[in-house]
């Protein structure tokens, strides 16, 4: 069942440059309780994807311009603004990148759960400090009950994206979304943080979209990946076809080009040159002038969704 | 052997201003030994806080070292005088990590890469102009980048003029330290294949200071793993990825993500906790707070680096 | 928002002017045209002073004493039937000079400690440090008083006692951004291919805190019109018959009753001035250095 | 907490000494010889042996800044050379004639200028904005002493409203306290703004809002609390520099506080006064330093907490 369904999404931002098209009509869903990985590299518009979703893009500079976000049925666009607080970390919840600056340093840990228990009020919870104690317990957090009284300074940065995680899923809701939540921490602390949201993800039966750079924590815990590039969406399939039948040229020269711990490697892909800026992107598909395969027709018009079956969806003119 | 370095220690001092006396002491490197041969790669890896970067940064004497010594082709870097030093530079370089902030942003290409020739005496002023054309050339770019400014350039091609301006003086020795952290999957690609042919090419021995295990295999033929300032393992690249001995090695070989969604389910080592603070480093083995196979002896006697087999060499009490 | 490289890159002084984004962005920061415009404008004032003013600041007149606003004396006469107006274009020249005067100084001393505080650290710092936090904690006009009061009146005099009172905000912004600099890779980068401490200081660490001190140069400006002129007005700056504004105004405090323009007039002169600087110098911090915050 | 405290407090030991120091060496810096620089010049022979020996001024620079240092410790201020009156006492009657205005001025423009600064950082770059900031900037470029002038030409002068000078109740407070505070609106709001710009661009003011928290609540208990903490040091560091505004506005308005003997003694070189006032101020100033480090202990848990 469709959890959320993302239609024709187009996001501008009026920046020094100009006016950056920094989402160029992508589309993707999401079932109730499954993984979505979201990968891309840097400025693929994977993390103002998630923002926008949750309707946090800043505006102005920002703007969603077109398209539809439907979550349980309803297009989130038209929701107010009163309606979107009560969604935000009561059904959708988010977690960001770096722990350390993400949470606020004036108030206690259980402070900042407690306020988002008691704005959600969510069910099944005797009592806010219960649901406190709780969350720091579902995140591992060692003695919940005096940790609670920590301020964030006091706790180490894999203790705080957990402390953020608690907070955030504290009141239960139906999808998280994570964006680079592993980035900043060390590979051991990664690995902790990961089996805590796929634990918690059993648990509550919540859907997630993982927004990270690194394919490797994409191949360990997403059900099915969308690969972004430059404000589009090149390709989405499950995770086990997307890495041993990767069918757009970019999804191919991408996984290439990782350095695998596991096996020796003599040569890695190569795609050549860097990711476009957004004012003036490549003419047709944004990701020809880097492609070994492009064709004329690359050039001129921009490639639409090619369904090759099994939810298999590729962006390319290979395929059309 | 073209390096070798005997029991480097590296302290910092924190705090300790007018009135406030107490300062702490920081063990950022705590004793460690190693060689490199001439031509070859030696990794070293680790978390963050390991000390792998102070390690390069010291030997470059970049810090002043607390204890130790470096030979350096039968010279004793740490007791070189200051212009004995300046001279020997031009045979040991650094590239550093942070694309935009290792250029001098008010320099053009041309001048901060023939800058090294300049203060080495080397050839004239109607030499450089050719040599650094030709360096730009052999990685990757083109005689026109020579005359514009770094904020003109992408990461990749940042870290690209770094690699060109260490490489200028034809050193032997070059110090990466996490050269291609901050890039992404695809430039991060470009870059280290241009290192590879690069040391072939020039018959460069390197020192890769990384905290990724992929990027290691790939690089490196001899592996050094640091835990809390201490060398824990230290084997050629076969021998290390294929028996790693320590518990720690063992664990970060067996978390790493891998991008391969069908190794999801394999064994893991998962660590307790996050590595303790250079302040207040554990007695005894230094990694025992986090061991899974913590012995009695561990929390008291510091283990001594060991030779198992030729060429692998491990700091473990398991192995006695 | 994922950061973009160019967010995150070292901001100095030419290499953002080369970049026609930071020329685009001050263009586009209307309140620092105006201060600029009316800057250009007060230093054309200054230049051109005796061809502006009707009259010689010092002319007296004694048969048109205290008379009000008119074709003849756009801003009146005083009390020795001098023209107001005259006395203020000509004013102009003082209040620039002795400002420049001042923010020169304090640039000097402070950048000179700020940057020995930064680059040597250890003992050097913490000295240089809370020498800089004892001058920079106590009111500069305070301070000045105190001097004035040992080394006498005088325009001079209050060039110096402020000068040497209030370049404590130089010496602190230098010494942060040479610690920043210091930690930097290129700066490091430098120390690995060979280059000397003079070198590394003149070539690397220098260009860098040009920027900053600049915006704060500009920002330091109305602060110096403001304390010279406040000593001024309470005598002890410039002297009779100096056209310096706030002597203008000490003198025409007696006659507010009866002559308000006499005191009127050069008080929009400097509240005028101190505005443009002020514009000015906050589109230059926008542009150089958003993050910096002066008090 | 108290550690911290105590550790300001002795860090402050080396301030108030260097202060009192200059205020002592002006003394010296001063043409003449210091016995007549106190005494006048009209002393009796006998008076400025009796001084002579007090200050040691035979011996060492230091030892006699020694021994000065001693009697104020003692609570011997001196003796003004104008008026033969002891200087504690000169001070003592003028201190709360400079605190009550001061005090006026400083929170008239703490109560303005903050919710200035928070409306116009809530209504970022819209006209509001825009308009508020520019009269900011408009006071902040305001010489206050210039203000002063156009206060008394205006409301006492021309509509005669209010007195001219003097204190003589509270009517006589509004103007000066005016002229005094409301250039310091502009630079309280320009810090507020600047202030809560900075926290609303930090990521936990995300977090607080991906946590579904109303704006109102945001601004109101996730970003002003955390502005708070440097707006409340600096506010605490600004009162010493309204303290030397009183100077000029007190002589405007003739407003017998502390800046108006200041000025008085300067013109008269009153050194006892002078010396005595500038220690006053340096304690005063050392004072609100430390008061505005410990309330930004008491507000930031990254201090206060270890």
């Amino acid at each position: 069942m469709t959890l959320l369904e993302i239609k024709n999404l187009h996001l501008q931002f009026q920046s020094d440059e100009g006016l950056a098209l920094v989402l160029d009509g992508i589309n993707f869903d999401i079932k109730k309780g499954e993984t979505l990985g979201l990968v891309g590299e840097s400025g693929c518009g994977k993390s103002v994807t998630g923002l926008s979703v949750l309707r946090l893009i800043p505006t102005p500079p920002g703007e969603i311009t077109e398209g539809e976000i439907i979550f349980e049925g309803e297009n989130l666009l038209e929701k107010s603004a009163k309606e979107m607080q009560n969604i935000r970390g009561g059904r959708i919840a988010m977690i960001f990148q770096d722990p350390m600056v993400s949470l606020n340093p004036v108030y206690t840990i259980g402070d900042q759960i407690a306020e988002a228990i008691d704005l959600h009020q969510p069910k099944g919870i005797t009592s806010t400090w219960d649901g406190v104690v709780e969350a720091l317990d579902s995140v591992q957090i060692a003695d919940p009950e005096s940790r609670a009284h920590n301020y964030p300074h006091q706790f180490s940065g894999g203790m705080r994206q957990r402390g953020m995680i608690a907070m955030m899923l504290s009141c239960r809701p139906s999808l998280l979304i994570a964006d680079e939540p592993t980035t900043a921490l060390d590979v051991t602390v990664q690995a902790q943080v990961l089996q805590v949201i796929a634990d918690l993800q059993k648990e509550l039966g919540m859907a997630v979209i993982l927004i990270t750079h690194n394919l490797g924590v994409v191949a360990e815990s997403c059900d099915r990946v969308a690969v972004m590039y430059a404000g589009t969406i090149a390709e989405i399939a499950d995770v086990e076809k997307l890495f041993e039948n990767p069918k757009h040229p970019y999804t191919r020269g991408l996984l290439g080009a990782i350095p695998r711990a596991d096996r020796d490697m003599n040569d890695l892909a190569i795609i050549e040159g860097s990711v476009p800026n957004h004012v003036n992107p490549p003419k047709g598909c944004r990701f020809h002038p880097r492609c070994k395969e492009a064709m004329d027709i690359c050039r001129i018009e921009k490639p639409t969704d090619v369904d090759l079956g099994e939810d298999h969806i590729v962006a390319c003119h290979l395929y059309g | 052997m073209l390096i070798k370095v005997k029991n480097l220690r590296k302290e910092f001092s924190v705090g300790g201003t007018l009135f406030q006396t107490e300062r702490e002491t920081v063990k950022a490197v705590d004793g460690i030994s190693f060689d490199i041969k001439s031509g070859a790669a030696l990794g070293l890896v680790g978390e963050s806080g390991s000390g792998k970067t102070t390690v390069a940064k010291t030997m470059l004497r970049l810090h002043e070292p607390t204890s130790g010594e470096f030979i350096f082709d039968e010279q004793s870097v740490f007791s070189l005088l200051p212009a004995e030093l300046r001279k020997l530079r031009r045979r040991m370089q650094i590239v550093h990590q942070n694309p935009n902030a290792s250029l001098h942003p008010r320099m053009t290409v041309m001048a901060q890469v023939s800058r090294p020739l300049k203060i080495q005496g080397i050839g004239d002023k109607s030499t450089h102009e050719k040599q650094v054309l030709d360096m730009l050339q052999r990685v990757g770019l083109n005689p026109e980048h020579a005359r514009r400014y770094p904020h003109e350039f992408s990461g990749g091609q940042k870290q690209r003029i770094s690699i060109a301006r260490a490489l200028i003086t034809n050193p032997e020795f070059v110090a990466l330290d996490e050269p291609t952290s901050a890039l992404d999957v695809s430039v991060q690609a470009q870059v280290l294949q241009l290192l590879r042919r690069l040391q072939s090419e020039l018959n460069l021995t390197y020192l890769f200071v990384s905290h990724d295990l992929g990027v290691i295999r790939y690089m490196c033929s001899e592996v050094a793993v640091m835990y809390l300032g201490n060398l824990v393992e230290y084997a050629t690249k076969p021998k290390l990825f294929a028996n790693p001995l320590h518990p720690y090695t063992q664990s970060l070989l067996s978390i790493v993500p891998i991008p391969d969604p069908k190794l999801r389910h394999r064994d893991r080592k998962m660590l307790k906790g996050e590595i303790p603070s250079p302040k207040n480093p554990p007695k005894g083995c230094r990694f025992h707070t986090r061991c899974p196979q913590v012995m009695e002896k561990c929390k008291s006697i510091e283990p001594k680096m060991k030779q198992i087999e030729e060429g692998h060499q491990v700091a473990c009490h398991l192995y006695e | 928002m994922e950061k973009t490289q160019e967010q995150s890159s070292p901001q100095t002084f030419t290499s953002r002017l080369n970049s026609n984004r930071s020329f685009r962005k001050f263009i586009r920061h209307k309140p620092a045209l105006v201060g600029l415009a009316i800057i250009i404008l007060l230093i054309l004032i200054a230049i051109f002073a005796p061809v502006i003013a009707p009259f010689e600041y010092d002319a007296q007149d004694f048969s048109s004493i205290r008379l009000p606003p008119s074709a003849d004396h756009l801003f009146g006469t005083d009390k020795y039937g001098r023209d107001v107006f005259s006395r203020v274009v000509y004013g102009s020249r003082i209040a620039l000079m002795v400002a420049s005067l001042v923010v020169v100084i304090e640039l000097v001393l402070g950048v000179t400690l700020g940057m020995m505080a930064g680059y040597f650290g250890g003992k050097v710092d913490t000295l240089i440090s809370g020498f800089t936090d004892m001058v920079w904690a106590f009111p500069p006009l305070i301070l000045a008083l105190g001097l004035i009061s040992a080394i006498g009146a005088g325009l001079v005099n209050v060039v110096i006692a402020i000068a040497i009172t209030s370049w404590a905000p130089f010496s602190r912004v230098t010494r942060a951004k040479v610690l920043s600099m210091k930690e930097r890779e290129f700066v490091e980068a430098g120390i690995a291919i060979g280059e000397t401490n003079s070198s590394i200081l003149a070539r690397y660490i220098l260009p860098n805190i040009i920027a900053p001190n600049l915006v704060l140069a500009t920002l330091t400006i109305p602060a110096a019109i403001l304390t010279t002129s406040a000593l001024s007005f309470l005598g002890f700056g410039a002297q009779p018959p100096s056209p310096d504004w706030g002597a203008i105004l000490n003198e025409g405090r007696e006659f507010l009753r009866d002559a308000w323009w006499i005191s009127t007039f050069p008080g929009i002169a400097i509240l005028l001035t101190t505005l443009a600087f002020n514009f000015l110098g906050d589109g230059l911090r926008d542009v150089f250095d958003p993050k910096q915050t002066v008090q | 907490m108290l550690r911290y405290i105590t550790k300001r407090l002795i860090f402050s030991i080396p301030i108030v000494l260097g202060v009192t120091l200059i205020a002592f060496l002006i003394l010296y810096l001063t043409p003449g010889d210091p016995v007549t620089n106190l005494l006048g010049s009209r002393a009796t022979p006998e008076a400025r042996a009796e001084l002579s020996e007090k200050l040691g001024l035979d011996q060492p620079v230091l030892v006699q800044y020694g021994r000065w240092l001693g009697n104020v410790l003692h609570g011997d201020l001196g003796t003004s050379i104008l008026t033969k009156q002891p200087v504690s006492e000169a001070i003592g009657s003028r201190l709360s004639y400079t605190l009550k205005l001061t005090l006026t001025a400083f929170l008239s423009s703490v109560l303005i200028g903050i919710p200035v600064g928070i409306f116009a950082a809530a209504k970022q770059n819209t006209a509001a904005d825009h308009i508020s900031m520019g009269i900011a900037m408009f006071f902040y470029s305001m010489p206050d002493f210039w203000f002063g002038l156009m206060l008394i030409l205006v409301f006492s002068l021309t509509l005669q409203w209010l007195p001219v000078s003097g204190a003589y109740g509270p009517k006589y407070l509004i103007l000066p306290a005016l002229a005094l505070g409301l250039p310091k609106i502009g630079s309280i709001a320009r810090l507020m703004r600047a202030e809560t710009l900075e926290v609303m661009r930090e990521e936990y003011s995300l977090t607080a809002r991906a946590k579904g928290i109303s704006e109102w609540l945001i601004m109101f208990k996730h970003v002003l609390r955390n502005a708070a903490i440097p707006v409340m040091v600096m506010l605490f560091l600004a009162l010493p520099w309204l303290i030397s505004g009183a100077v000029v506005i007190e002589t405007i308005f003739a407003w017998p506080g502390m800046g108006q003997l200041m000025y008085q003694a300067i013109l008269r070189k009153d050194f006892p006064v002078i010396q005595a006032l500038l220690l006053i101020i340096a304690i005063l100033t050392v004072l609100f330093n430390l008061l505005g480090d410990v309330v930004a202990g008491l507000l930031d848990p990254r201090i206060r907490v270890k």
